[in-house]
């Protein structure tokens, strides 16, 4: 393919991707909004239980604390 | 039979060096000291720097298929009967064999085993990880595993940040293409597209379409996404300093809400039934990445969720890396091409960087004021490491500015939407 | 070259959806939501219903061989190709490819290739992990290692009971062949076996009996297997109450004795012994269960055992569960064969926990009353699930009666029962 | 195949099915009956550490009850 | 089609027994019974039993290929079709199939494939690990992530102990050459030196070197290696008190100086770079143990060093053990060149132990004194079993001299050691 | 290749791969001297943290002990 017609390729690429890209997405924002709202409407009202933004490895800090509260208390014990 | 030390000091790795197998070793070396001294993504870089010493071990072909080592070993026997079996002169075997399809590959391959070469460890962990596709999409699978959406599930509005960040790769596509005016550059639609894709910023997708579109310049495109991945915190402050005011920079977003276990559930099946119906060329990464997720979020089956965030997730690991090292040979990585490559990565994160703070811009004044701009750039995807800078960012401008979570939105949109980009490159370029 | 909307367009989902992919991807939605919400066998269901959905997206040829691509492509110029390759005229092209075999199949997969043609992910999955054997095999070596046989060893007469319950499988196969009767039923004696097998509940033997005898129905019958095993807690308890008195169902058990850790150890090699004695044809099921087991109870190799159930057995279920829900395509799925697959699966179940209560009602007789009939209800194998079954339906007779213990034996000797009896299905109907 | 034959065959492998079922797994009651009684007479007679069916993840319930127990006694120093 | 109890009953294991199965079954029993009783190399030897019991089922071909069963099946129509397809008479068909090369042997299994043969469980899983090297090399990148070399690297001047143990590995390979005098034994240069690397007492370096030349003797080599290696604390004793005086075993070494992280970091490149530089025919070997090492030591990949050290290589034992099984059979284990095989090993391992010690005792003079000569004999490697030995001796004569550190020095010297010799004797043998 | 040739063979295999053996590790005690040289000289001096030879495994011994001293307590308090 002589340049020019690569070029024009890619720009036409560009703009068509550029384009999905953002249509894809987009059309994601729209999907999402009515999945939350099918979802709450399926789940009554929100539960107490439900879970926001959870930090992981919530139960690591815990058992990291309990074993280091026993480490101390065992160490004072001696 | 005559053993000798002649023919021992003629196997010997002194005795065969090329300059530019020391060369790929110092490269292999330098990957090593980045991922142990700098922490650049040690998790591939290491094995990939360690794979390309292995690689470039002159007289242990472990990078090399069984005929690959009949044309290293120079036995003029074994050359000759390759040729004929290829049909042409013994002169014109290697290119023969490069374009060799069908019944012909297939009988060089028996003649080599029946000769008794065999291929490399290296070549084997390649053909077995990367050239079906298989390790990258395993990887995705313990990426969505490892993900949390729920940011993104809060405020689904920040898709456009990882919409508008994909515009790194695009353009990219255009610079590389430009980049054939330089004499020595010589990139093909489907080089320029497997280049661009490193604008992603995420490494599993630029390893899955450059082994798709363009295998011989795996090596470099590897190297280049995953080293820029790493070079994050460096590249994008400055960027993020320059197109945007102090003002915007101390906004306080929002907190998010709240969401609910069915939402997270439900999200993997929203974004793949997009997928489904309009980029199925996207399937197998988005497939892969929300059959992760689910196995996540689903809550049922621990065991399985487990096993893909670690144990395969750390195998596949291990042989990626290896693979994609063994692609690091002096031949194809010491090239104008790579230099190129180099740039252009570069080129493709800075461009990505300030296309998603553009639109975070618009969406600040849209929303009166109530988006920061900065978790734009967050939109490349770099998971976490973007929004990490983000944070950083912030907190600059603003002691009780916590962007952390605001930028995770946008930082796992740009994951989705890279693979949105790549679905289309697959579609337009593969498919041709 | 043109990039046009046209063609992405006609690269979508949308254009080429056809009804049986629609209702396929429902079908897998189904599956997740029993998989999530009813808790029905979600290690397994939740990775089939998503392999059914990524199996049927259009255009995305995800459970495709390379050649399966070429033919769905429609390119007339490739088609051409493989006919000649095949050396039929194109019209024939796709029955061709069938029934080719040897160097024409080679040959195919060679012409496939060089055009650019690639198999999908599953179809690559599929074809490591069931085609090979391997991947139902190695869940068994997990089950093996997963499982106690203690209650067994303490009390080998509830081996009767497993032997009785396999009676609904070849009940089951006299039914698949009398559906023939049925217009649009079409059963040989391989089809009718690998469904009659499902009465064996028992996930792996299912898959692994399918796959030799039945490929093309194996995607049904997993299904049916699993989805009955989860059902077990609504299937059986009617069945029980209705072959059992109040005074049967409320007998109290003596305790079992403690077994010995030589006995455990020297249990894997007496049912191995047997095998190799009497059965070779089922080695490799009872071989591996076996091998999983003595694992355990060797009490020396901790890491080998630990891997069995935990790291091989999870990651080989991920690859297992996509690789079945690759099979679940309209062509095969949407058949009145399902329809009939189903009807008998349930009949089996039913049929094996009928002739397990009568075995337990016989040993009740037999042995002055000491057995409860109810644990010949758990016979049907559905680990743990049927022996759980029997101790609800006990306690609702005696609040003070817990079989669950004992119900363990003839719950793992369904386990080898049913394995013997794919031996004798696979001696008899596969070395046909 | 002729469905009458087909169903005869299907009849003769159940018969043969299921006679081997049943040998097969009566032999196995005899032969662990005799497995059990050399375990028993190799081992002399069976040692006090013999385990009876065992609970697995009984392990696991002595972590969980000694972390757990940990934790209420650090929250009672607080 | 005919069901009876005659086609059945010349199906099962009891008619077609041959003694030679019956043996290798009892070795196989004798092997796990080692392992689990004696507590042999249990990780090894119970896999390699259980795989030699199920190997030699007869009639259920476990370990055949496809071509195998269909020689195996006696059907005269079948073995036809294979000598037509081969070229020769029926009556040649079996020695034609075992010298065929290239597309003779595609062909060969397309038939048997077409004919519905399928290769055995564990024909699969030999193929995949062992064939291809895998295996052993994963195990190998496992054992480096394991070792801690500090004490090596605290002491370089142990290497020189390594180095005398692999005296038994060359004289081993000189007796096996001289066994040719005794009629019966035909050993090729290939077959002596796969049996000398017994000698040097590494499981997988034995395993890999005799996948590679003489892939025959790869089931007694191994059995022979894993034994001997559990017969250490047996074996070497003895030894150690003839040749050492109790002066010499009392001796108290220098404790250890600390080695710094960056040290530890840099002995795999030190290692690797002799081998690139000298010998690269050792490259799969070293450069797997030492990428494991570095996985280790790097500090920044834990979730790679943990999945080499746990996950891969305790799946990749299982295979590697039920592999090394499969090649237990009759025909090639119960052959006059097994025993001299045993005879071999045992003198390969009283050799490579008294050569480390003569080491040992010229260290200790050159060093005035310092230097326990005992520790020389841990330098045969069969880590850390040979350490401990050393530890056991030594505190015989002086119960306040732990010696364990000290030895294991020599003891993953000799790991090195041994890797080299086996690069020697395939850049030598190997390569002709 | 007639006995005496393969038994020469032998021998000089025997050479040069004992050899062969003896040279490289030779070579490589000098290598990592030379190593431990520069490592030293590059960390300055060794640093107070640097671990000699580790035993594996501590931080499970400190957990073991943890839980051990935890159940003891526990249990004393019952
Ligand atoms: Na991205
Ligand atoms: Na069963
Ligand atoms: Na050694």
């Amino acid at each position: 393919m002589p340049f020019s017609e690569l070029m024009m390729t890619g720009i036409q690429l560009m703009l068509i991707g550029m384009g999905i890209v953002f249509t894809f997405l987009i059309i994601l924002v729209v999907t999402m909004k009515g999945m939350s709202r099918l979802a709450i409407s399926l789940e009554g009202e929100l539960p107490a239980v439900d879970t926001a933004v959870k930090a992981p490895g919530r139960s690591d800090e815990v058992l990291v604390s309990v074993i280091s509260a026993a480490i101390r208390r065992y160490r004072d014990t001696r | 039979m005559d053993i000798g030390f002649t023919s021992l000091w003629q196997s010997t790795g002194i005795a065969n060096f090329t300059g530019g197998q020391l060369i790929m070793m110092l490269v292999g070396c330098l990957l090593i000291y980045l991922a142990i001294a700098k922490k650049f993504e040690p998790l591939l870089l290491l094995p990939i720097g360690f794979g390309a010493i292995l690689a470039n071990i002159p007289g242990a072909g472990m990078a090399e298929s069984a005929v690959g080592q009949l044309l290293n070993s120079g036995n003029p026997e074994h050359l000759a009967l390759l040729a004929q079996s290829l049909g042409v002169p013994v002169d014109q075997v290697a290119a023969a064999w490069k374009s060799a399809a069908g019944q012909a590959h297939a009988a060089g391959n028996w003649l080599a085993s029946d000769l008794g070469y065999e291929p490399g460890m290296l070549y084997r962990f390649y053909s077995a990880s990367i050239a079906t596709g298989a390790a990258p999409l395993l990887i995705f699978m313990g990426v969505g595993a490892l993900t949390d959406f729920s940011a993104l599930i809060a405020r689904p509005s920040t898709l456009l940040l990882g919409a508008a960040a994909q515009f790194g790769i695009f353009l990219t596509l255009l610079g590389a293409l430009a980049l054939n005016l330089v004499p020595g550059f010589d990139f093909s639609l489907a080089d320029a597209s497997a280049i661009a894709i490193i604008g992603g910023a995420d490494g599993p997708t630029a390893i899955f379409l450059a082994s798709r579109l363009a295998p011989d310049l795996l090596g470099a495109i590897a190297v280049a996404a995953y080293s820029y991945m790493a070079l994050v915190p460096i590249i994008q402050p400055p960027i993020m300093r320059l197109l945007t005011s102090e003002k915007e920079r101390a906004v306080v977003m929002q907190q998010l809400r709240p969401v609910s276990k069915l939402e997270k559930i439900l999200f993997p099946f929203s974004v793949l039934l997009l997928c489904i119906l309009f980029l199925p060329s996207a399937a197998p990464l988005i497939g892969m990445l929300m059959f992760g997720n689910l196995l996540r979020e689903s809550g049922v089956v621990e065991r399985l969720s487990g096993a893909a965030q670690n144990e395969i997730i750390n195998i596949v690991t291990i042989f990626l890396g290896l693979s994609v090292g063994s692609q690091l040979s002096a031949e194809r990585f010491l090239s104008i091409e790579t230099l190129g490559i180099l740039v252009l990565g570069a080129f493709a994160f800075s461009a990505g960087t300030a296309a998603g703070l553009f639109m975070g811009k618009a969406m600040h004044k849209y929303s009166g004021g109530k988006v920061n701009p900065l978790i734009g750039a967050a939109g490349v995807s770099a998971v976490p490491m973007a929004a990490r800078v983000v944070n950083k960012v912030g907190l600059e401008s603003n002691h009780h500015n916590f962007l952390l979570m605001h930028a995770m939105g946008p930082n796992v949109a740009g994951v989705i939407g890279s693979a949105v980009a790549a679905g289309v490159l697959l579609a337009v370029v593969g498919g041709q």
